[in-house]
């Protein structure tokens, strides 16, 4: 069992990652991508659309460390920590608003809100 | 430049079919007025993932690059909790399982190697702003009527042209992979880097003082010596590869140079301090600060933005009385022949 | 100025010129090779400069009559100005003549008018001063242009007198205005001071035929004139613009030296330039415009709207002679062509229409339409004159013709202005009966004697001179001068019972009349009131002058006084032709007295048996005894297609309508529509074109809806991907 | 001083706008007056002394950088432009004493002197930038003037009118800013980016290859030609002037229409000569349809105002004619026909304007027959009529008659004769052009006699309801009133002694200016014909010189000048 920790604690990059695995870490963060994106637009509650851009989000992050990893620097974690900083902003906001949207329509449905036209 | 079939990380072919079942599941999974298919779209697109992660596998297999068993447990833990997220009627439910995808993606860090991100992400992410997301879903969601417990708001019964909206996300999907792979291909390939030195060698601190303590204990330093270090610059005279280290007895003296005022001292190898090894949090700190201040300050501004605006957005509001609002928001929304307004 | 000496080739012609009249002798000269080249290099004199004031005079006089009508002036004191201020124009240009020596040129120059120059080459710069060239020709012209105007102008103070006030200053204005206009036309020392005066006379007989301008009839009659004059013009602008850029000059003692000298400015010889018979034939039109030949006589008929005084003086004497000037003016130009394209042009173009006239003058029965459509016809015989290189006989004819038809348009008027307005053959009849009539009748006399060319009268020589002349060229000379000759007297019969018609039907008679439409009175108890004693005086002096006319062929040289002038000027021709014509076998000059004679009487006895009034005033043979019943009456129905299309002046009118001005309308009107439409209607397109385009893709690409515009990123991002894909990787 | 006699106007604009209503006209006139006797006495200067053609030239560094400079200076053409400017000021505020409602007499004198500082800058600017300034900013006071002072459909025929020439202008400019590009970039001895007209003038042509000439030309042509108006571009004018004030009109007529003929004449000339001369009678042609269809249109027009505006469209086919005629004739006829055309037509409009002040129509259905009822308004019509159908002895007859000559002079070699043509002139135009011209004048009598006639002559038509409200306006005479007669006597006695002694005061003014214009314009096409000959020789050379060197056919020689 301990080596499994072992494993897991590969904590200062000793070998540097192969190009084939880094595309599986790359598939799995488009997968996601793709997801995020259908959910945005299939999903007509305004909460889940934010939560889809959350994943998508995710999805981002993922690719990002993944490359960090194969590039071997810290690059790519930094990065991550911004775009936590963003996703929180803009949940923050997003949320906020949905209240606001809300409190106006009592209802989510994103296609309520359609003046803005023509 | 299309290069050869063969280097390709995955057999284009295999990866569109993979991709045309993925979206066949997915459009299966969608929520849906009625009876639906939900469970065996889901079992189609999980199939066609682990098609397109076989695919890569056997051609990894061949090169001996197979990442580690967790990655096939993670990565298909977050897909699948990704695609149950997006076709699960229940907002709450579609929030848990966001949870999840998180917590699975935080495992797919630790398999790169990147602890602090992986805490990091559950601490602020899955803890802080999707338990926000929960407790607003909670606040907007109508308390379901008595008769009907698990009525659900007709916005959330139907997805919304998932057909059109699927093909295209999986047309990205398709299109992402293989520019993705072909990019990939002609990445410069990483030799090993001895990735501690790179750090150590930015923290001449760090190291400094642990090995002036040894050598100052084993005597082999003079107590009036000092590391030899060069503040104009920032450089310290340790020289890890035949692991000696430069002491001079001057004043922030110059290098080598200094004729009677330095000397070479040997380290034995055992007080060569063997676990300085930079962490990945030091690491991660070193880059944020000394490669990206502006950075920092910039998205410190977003996160004041953001707490204004929330504020402001969430101020309360003048109180029109309730009948009023609705009116107005009725003449808003329905764009009625305006009916004698009160 | 450039003293250029009398050279030995003027000389030798002028021997030649008044050798004896004996045919042997003539034929010899003749024989002489081809008319020498005209070219009157008279000696230049530079003339006082008093000689400004016979334009100027009637300039002030414009002015003074101007501010009179400021102060609304009732009185006749613009007549008595204008009178006065061109009679001593008159006696100016008397003095002058006096003065002149001859055979000299007197020129003066007041100040440059258009002086542009733009290099030293003789063609670089274009000269033409406000400045004068007194020669035989111009002065012979100033005289009876002054001279006539002022008697007129008497008469006219009378005839216009019901109209004091504004009216008459805006008559007298105009009328000083023309004789100004008229003088610097022929005085002018270059082509450009002659266009001056050109389009001056087209103005002043636009704002004189248009006086009545109560009358639609008279205003459309004006506006006519000024238009189809300008049609005229536009030939004489061309055929100058040409000169200028053969010659590199306007000016007239410069153009002839390099005629005389027989090269354009740059040396080519002129007879194998084509601008030899093109410039001369671009003048021609400007001269037949203004002196309503061929095409465009149209407008003299209609003129007859104006006031009698304006048709007499303008559209009788001065102003369409001025064609003729122009002419004779060019005549070294003319007879510089080898091939007399130009002048054969001349020659036929004026003796169709004198014919052409005579015979719409038959079959009117409006006296003064009548006075209209000789005058045309007499030009077409001056133009013949000129053609067939009789210049003598033309001026001379120009000379008498503005007397004799001046008598006949005043008697006229004086009938119009006793009769209030009535015109008529049909309703006037007997006139030398009514009390105060009898000096009109008697100068209505003389002036259809000499209009007819009863011997020894004016009219009977000027006339012969040109017919004879017509048969003395050759036709190798003038293509078919003979024919023309022929023509020219058959015209001169008619001319002769056409005038005899009027006077045996109106003058003479059984008295009967009705008055005229603007009558103001009730029509019983009308009765005509004679003329006073303005309009007698003049009448009287006009008769005299006519007479006196006749006396001008016997003094002076072997031409008679003209030929004195016409020696001493630029338009002198050499008759050194090959063939010496014969008629009959004999000269014609001396047996063209008896044929005219021949012809002339027979037209008058044929007017005599045709309207003549019974009695001795019908000569005898005449039968009419009321006014509206003549003999001929019955011919004419006889003759039905014939007589209504003459009366109808050949439709020529309708014609022209008909090819020029609805077609011209029809453009116009398309124009302006294809204009609003089409032209405004681009621009309107493009202009509006943003507006639709932004409205279409308004409503349908902005839908409000999140969902859209996230579909639409998405799909964006695919397509680019895609194409990426397939295109890039 | 130049400036004082742009900035004097402006100084008076504001004056005008601070003081109250009532005052408004009287500043304005003191304004326009002080206005023309100062530039009198400028320009008077002008004359006698001697010295270069372009005195008066200040110079304001504005933008050194971009070499960008607001430099005044003026020649014998522009002086003559900005005296007929000057007269047509006070002219206008006299003719539009009445005629403006007193509660907005501010906004309109005011914008009237903007106006007028405008058109002075125009014409003094001696480099691109002042002129293209100046030559913009003339739109909007007249936008504003049509806008608030037009009659029925106002708004649309303003719009039209700025939307219209702004687009031109600005296509302009883009030629312009190449020039100058052009000359920065690579002409030798000029250092950098120069706005500055003479230095452009010296080296445009010779700079510019012949395809380049053929854009600027083209692109310079959309900007003044619209302008001009020349034919296909013309239709903004007869609404714009329908629409327009009586100010409004003479000012526009007067002026507005010399700014696109002086662009033409400062700017198209010089600058592109080569391709000036190649496309001359393409645009003669232009000219001349524009004289006859606008012509044709005239007779057929029921709006007297309309009239005159298709008229001067008309006229204006003959000033562009001259100018295309590349001789001294047709130049000093275009100059002069500026001048002249500023002068009749403007009084026209005046005329027309006090008509409209009494009658409110302009529809000659419905009015007509004055002569009877305004005998002092006819005689002046019949007068300016006259002077506009270019009668000799008035001043229109001298420049139609240059215009005519310059194109009938200015001729190609075209018959076996032409040796014998020693008055021609070098040009690019022909006899042809000349006749037709000339056929021009026929048409111009025969629809200025039908307006007269049916304005002045035949009895007396008056609108039906022209009898009751005549008590609402301030009630004006019958005739003309001392005040408006004199606005039109210095008009009439300018067009009396333009046309008797036209060589004294004009010709002679712009004698060497022309002479020189003309001469520049003959050595640059010489210079490029030659320079374009040596390359086709040297072309001929190479390919005598290696016929063996088969299959690069020579390549085609630009016959411009190679930069």
């Amino acid at each position: 069992m301990t080596d499994a920790v072992l494993m897991l604690a590969q904590a200062d990059f000793p070998t540097p990652m192969g190009v084939l695995t880094l595309n599986h870490y790359l598939f799995v963060s488009t997968a996601m991508f793709a997801l995020g994106l259908i959910g945005f637009m299939t999903r007509r509650n305004l909460i889940i659309m934010f939560l889809c851009t959350e994943l998508m989000f995710q999805a981002a992050g993922l690719a990002l460390i993944a490359f960090g990893r194969y590039h071997l620097n810290f690059d790519g974690q930094t990065f991550v920590i911004f775009i936590l900083t963003i996703a929180a902003a803009e949940a923050a906001m997003a949320l906020a608003l949905v209240v606001l949207l809300f409190r106006r329509r009592e209802s989510l449905d994103a296609d309520l809100w359609a003046e803005l036209k023509g | 430049m299309n290069t050869a079939i063969a280097e390709l990380p995955i057999n284009p072919l295999l990866l569109y079919v993979a991709c045309v079942l993925g979206a066949i599941g997915v459009i299966l999974a969608m929520p849906r007025k009625g009876v639906s298919p939900m469970v065996f779209g889901g079992l189609l697109a999980a199939a066609a993932g682990g098609l397109i992660v076989l695919g890569l596998t056997s051609h990894a297999e061949r090169h001996a690059q197979t990442p580690s068993i967790f990655f096939y447990i993670f990565g298909l833990l977050a897909l699948g909790a990704g695609l149950r997220m997006i076709t699960h009627p229940k907002p709450v439910y579609a929030a848990l399982y966001f949870i999840l995808t998180i917590i699975a993606s935080s495992g797919l860090y630790l398999l790169l190697s990147a602890e602090f991100m992986a805490f990091a992400l559950i601490i602020i992410y899955a803890g802080a702003i999707l338990i926000t997301y929960l407790f607003v879903i909670m606040l907007a969601t109508l308390p379901p009527s008595e008769d009907d417990m698990d009525a659900l708001a007709t916005y959330d019964a139907s997805a919304r042209e998932p057909i059109v909206a699927t093909f295209a996300g999986f047309t990205l999907l398709a299109v992402l992979t293989t520019m993705l792979f072909r990019g990939t291909l002609s990445l410069p390939v990483r030799h090993g880097m001895d990735s501690s030195d790179a750090i150590l060698s930015k923290l001449p601190g760090k190291v400094e003082d642990n090995l002036s303590a040894s050598l100052h204990a084993a005597e082999l330093m003079t107590p009036e010596e000092h590391i030899a270090r060069q503040v104009d610059v920032g450089r310290v005279w340790i020289d890890s590869a035949r692991r000696r280290v430069l002491v001079s007895r001057g004043e922030n003296t110059a290098g080598p140079d200094q004729g009677e005022l330095v000397r070479w001292v040997d380290v034995p190898a055992e007080m060569w301090p063997a676990d300085m090894v930079g962490t990945n949090v030091e690491g991660v700190g070193l880059n944020l600060l000394a490669d990206h201040p502006m950075t920092i300050e910039i998205a410190g501004v977003i996160l004041l933005m953001a707490m204004l605006g929330a504020t402001v957005l969430a101020r309360k509001q003048v109180d029109l009385e309730e009948e009023a609002k609705a009116r107005q928001a009725r003449h808003l929304a329905l764009d009625v022949v305006a009916e004698d307004v009160g | 100025m450039r003293m250029t000496t009398i050279t030995e080739a003027i000389i030798s012609a002028a021997l030649a010129q008044h050798g004896s009249s004996g045919a042997g002798e003539a034929v010899a000269a003749h024989a002489a090779g081809v008319a020498e080249h005209a070219g009157a290099a008279l000696t230049s004199v530079d003339g006082p400069m008093w000689l400004g004031l016979i334009p100027l005079l009637p300039l002030l006089g414009v002015v003074i009559i101007a501010i009179l009508a400021c102060f609304n002036d009732k009185s006749k004191l613009p007549a008595w100005i204008s009178v006065g201020l061109i009679g001593v124009s008159f006696i100016l240009t008397l003095v002058t003549y006096l003065g002149w020596d001859g055979h000299s040129v007197i020129h003066t120059r007041l100040w440059e008018w258009i002086g542009l120059s733009w290099g030293d080459h003789p063609g670089q710069t274009l000269s033409s001063g406000f400045a004068f060239y007194f020669d035989g020709l111009s002065l012979l012209w100033m005289l009876f242009v002054t001279g006539l105007a002022a008697l007129i102008g008497l008469y006219a103070s009378e005839y216009m007198e019901h109209d004091l006030g504004l009216g008459y200053c805006r008559f007298f204005a105009a009328f000083c205005l023309f004789v100004f206009s008229m003088s610097c036309l022929v005085m002018g020392d270059n082509l450009l001071m002659l266009f001056l005066g050109w389009e001056g006379v087209g103005l002043c007989s636009y704002l004189l035929i248009g006086y009545f301008y109560k009358k639609k009839t008279a205003v459309d009659a004006g506006m006519k004139a000024f238009i189809v004059n300008r049609v005229g013009d536009l030939g004489l602008l061309m055929g100058m613009l040409l000169t200028f850029t053969t010659f590199g000059t306007v000016e007239y003692d410069a153009l002839f030296t390099q005629i005389h000298a027989g090269t354009t400015a740059s040396g080519v010889p002129l007879a194998d330039t084509w601008q030899v018979w093109a410039i001369p034939l671009l003048l021609m039109g400007g001269a037949f415009g203004k002196s309503a030949q061929m095409f465009f006589y149209v407008w003299l008929p209609d003129a007859m709207e104006g006031p009698t005084p304006v048709s007499a003086l303008i559209h009788a004497a001065t102003m369409v002679t001025a064609g003729v000037y122009l002419v004779a003016r060019m005549m070294p130009l003319y007879t510089a062509d080898p091939n007399h394209v130009a002048l054969t042009a001349v020659t036929w173009g004026g003796t169709i229409t004198a014919f052409w006239a005579a015979t719409i003058a038959m079959a009117q029965y409006d006296i003064k339409r009548i006075m209209g459509y000789s005058t045309i016809s007499q030009l077409g015989y001056m133009f013949a004159g000129l053609g067939v290189l009789a210049t003598t006989g033309g001026v001379f004819h120009v000379f008498t013709h503005a007397f004799f038809k001046a008598t006949l348009f005043l008697a006229c008027g004086a009938v119009m202005h006793g009769f209030a307005g009535q015109l008529d053959m049909r309703k006037l009849s007997g006139l030398w009966k009514i009390p105060g009539f009898q000096i009109t009748v008697i100068a209505m006399l003389i002036g259809c004697l000499n209009l007819s060319g009863f011997p020894f009268t004016g009219g009977y020589f000027s006339k012969d001179m040109i017919i004879a002349e017509a048969f003395v060229t050759p036709d190798s000379v003038i293509w078919g001068s003979s024919w023309a000759g022929w023509l020219l007297l058959l015209t001169a019969g008619l001319t002769a019972y056409y005038t005899f018609r009027v006077f045996f039907r109106v003058f003479v008679g059984p008295v009967v009349y009705e008055p005229g439409e603007d009558l103001h009175g009730d029509a019983e108890h009308f009765h005509p009131h004679g003329p006073k004693w303005a309009i007698n005086l003049v009448l009287t002096l006009l008769a005299v002058g006519c007479i006196a006319s006749a006396g001008l062929y016997f003094v002076g040289g072997e031409h008679g006084w003209t030929g004195g002038m016409v020696h001493a000027s630029s338009a002198v021709v050499e008759t050194g032709h090959g063939k010496h014509g014969l008629l009959f076998g004999k000269n014609p000059h001396e047996i063209m007295f008896y044929i005219s004679a021949v012809f002339g009487f027979g037209g008058i006895l044929l007017a005599a048996w045709f309207h003549g009034p019974v009695g001795l005033a019908g000569l005898l043979i005449g039968n009419r005894t009321k006014a509206d019943v003549v003999r001929m009456d019955p011919i004419a129905r006889a003759i039905r297609p014939i007589s209504t299309w003459a009366e109808h002046k050949w439709y020529v009118d309708e014609f022209y309508h008909l090819v020029l001005v609805t077609p011209l309308k029809v453009f116009a009107y398309l124009f302006s529509w294809f204009d609003k439409l089409v032209v405004d209607g681009l621009v309107n397109l493009f202009g509006g074109m943003p507006k639709v385009g932004s409205d279409v893709i308004g409503e349908t690409t902005q839908t409000g809806v999140l969902h859209d515009y996230a579909q639409r990123m998405i799909a964006g991002v695919a397509v680019v991907l895609v194409v990426v894909v397939l295109v890039v990787f | 001083m130049l400036v004082l006699l742009i900035l004097l106007p402006l100084v008076f604009g504001a004056v005008v706008l601070l003081r109250p209503n009532a005052e408004a006209r009287r500043w304005a006139l003191l304004g326009t007056t002080l206005c023309l006797v100062i530039g009198a006495f400028l320009l008077g200067r002008f004359f006698t002394s001697e010295g270069g053609p372009m005195k008066g030239v200040g110079s304001f560094e504005w933008f050194p950088a971009l070499g960008l400079s607001l430099s005044v200076g003026v020649d014998s053409v522009a002086v003559l432009l900005i005296a007929l400017t000057l007269l047509l000021g006070p002219i206008c505020v006299g003719a539009s004493w009445t005629a403006i409602p007193e509660s907005r007499a501010r906004l309109f004198f005011g914008w009237l002197l903007v106006l007028q500082a405008a058109m002075v800058g125009v014409f003094a600017a001696r480099d691109l930038v002042m002129f293209y300034t100046c030559f913009e900013f003339t739109l909007l006071p007249m936008f504003v003037l049509i806008n608030e002072f037009g009659s029925t459909n106002r708004h649309k025929a303003a719009t039209k009118f700025f939307l219209y020439t702004f687009t031109g202008s600005i296509i302009a400019l883009a030629g312009l800013v190449y020039t100058a590009w052009a000359v920065g970039t690579r002409a030798v001895g000029v250092d950098g980016f120069t706005m500055d007209i003479a230095t452009l003038t010296e080296h445009a042509s010779r700079v510019l290859s012949l395809r380049e000439q053929g854009f600027v030309l083209a692109a310079m042509l959309c900007g003044f030609a619209v302008k001009v108006p020349l034919f296909p571009l013309h239709t903004w004018l007869p609404l714009a002037h329908t629409e327009a004030p009586t100010a409004g009109s003479v000012i526009l007529a007067g002026v507005l229409l010399k700014l696109g003929t002086y662009g033409i004449y400062r700017f198209v000339l010089p600058f592109v000569p080569v391709a000036v001369y190649e496309h001359a009678p393409a645009i003669a042609v232009l000219a001349i349809i524009g004289i006859i269809y606008a012509g044709l249109i005239c007779w057929v027009q029921t709006d007297v105002k309309k009239l005159v505006a298709y008229s001067s469209v008309s006229h204006l086919g003959f000033c562009v004619l001259g100018l295309f005629a590349l001789n001294s004739p047709g130049l000093t006829g275009g100059v002069l026909y500026m001048i002249n055309h500023g002068l009749s037509t403007g009084a026209l409009f005046l005329l027309i304007g006090f008509m409209y002040e009494r009658y409110h129509t302009r529809d000659m259905r419905q009015i007509g027959g004055l002569g009877a009822k305004m005998p002092v308004w006819s005689t002046f019509m019949v007068f300016f009529v006259m002077a506009s159908v270019g009668l000799p002895g008035l001043n229109g007859f001298i420049s139609e008659f240059l215009c005519t000559m310059g194109a009938f002079v200015s001729h190609t070699p075209w018959t076996a004769g032409e040796a014998a043509q020693v008055g021609a002139t070098w040009g690019p135009l022909g006899p042809w052009f000349g006749f037709a011209a000339g056929t021009g004048v026929i048409v111009a009598a025969i629809y200025l006699l039908t307006m007269t006639a049916k304005m002045v002559w035949g009895t007396l038509r008056e609108p039906p309801d022209h009898a009751d409200h005549d008590d609402d306006g301030p009630h004006l005479p019958v005739d003309l009133t001392a005040r408006e007669i004199m606005t039109l006597a210095p008009i009439a006695a300018l067009c009396v002694v333009f046309g008797l002694f036209p060589t004294q005061t004009l010709i002679d003014a712009v004698r060497t200016d022309i002479n020189d214009q003309v001469a520049f314009v003959h050595q640059r096409v010489e210079e490029a014909a030659t320079s374009a000959g040596e390359h086709l020789a040297a072309a001929e050379q190479t390919r005598t010189e290696a016929p063996g060197s088969a299959g690069n056919p020579a390549e085609t020689v630009e016959p411009g000048v190679t930069p």
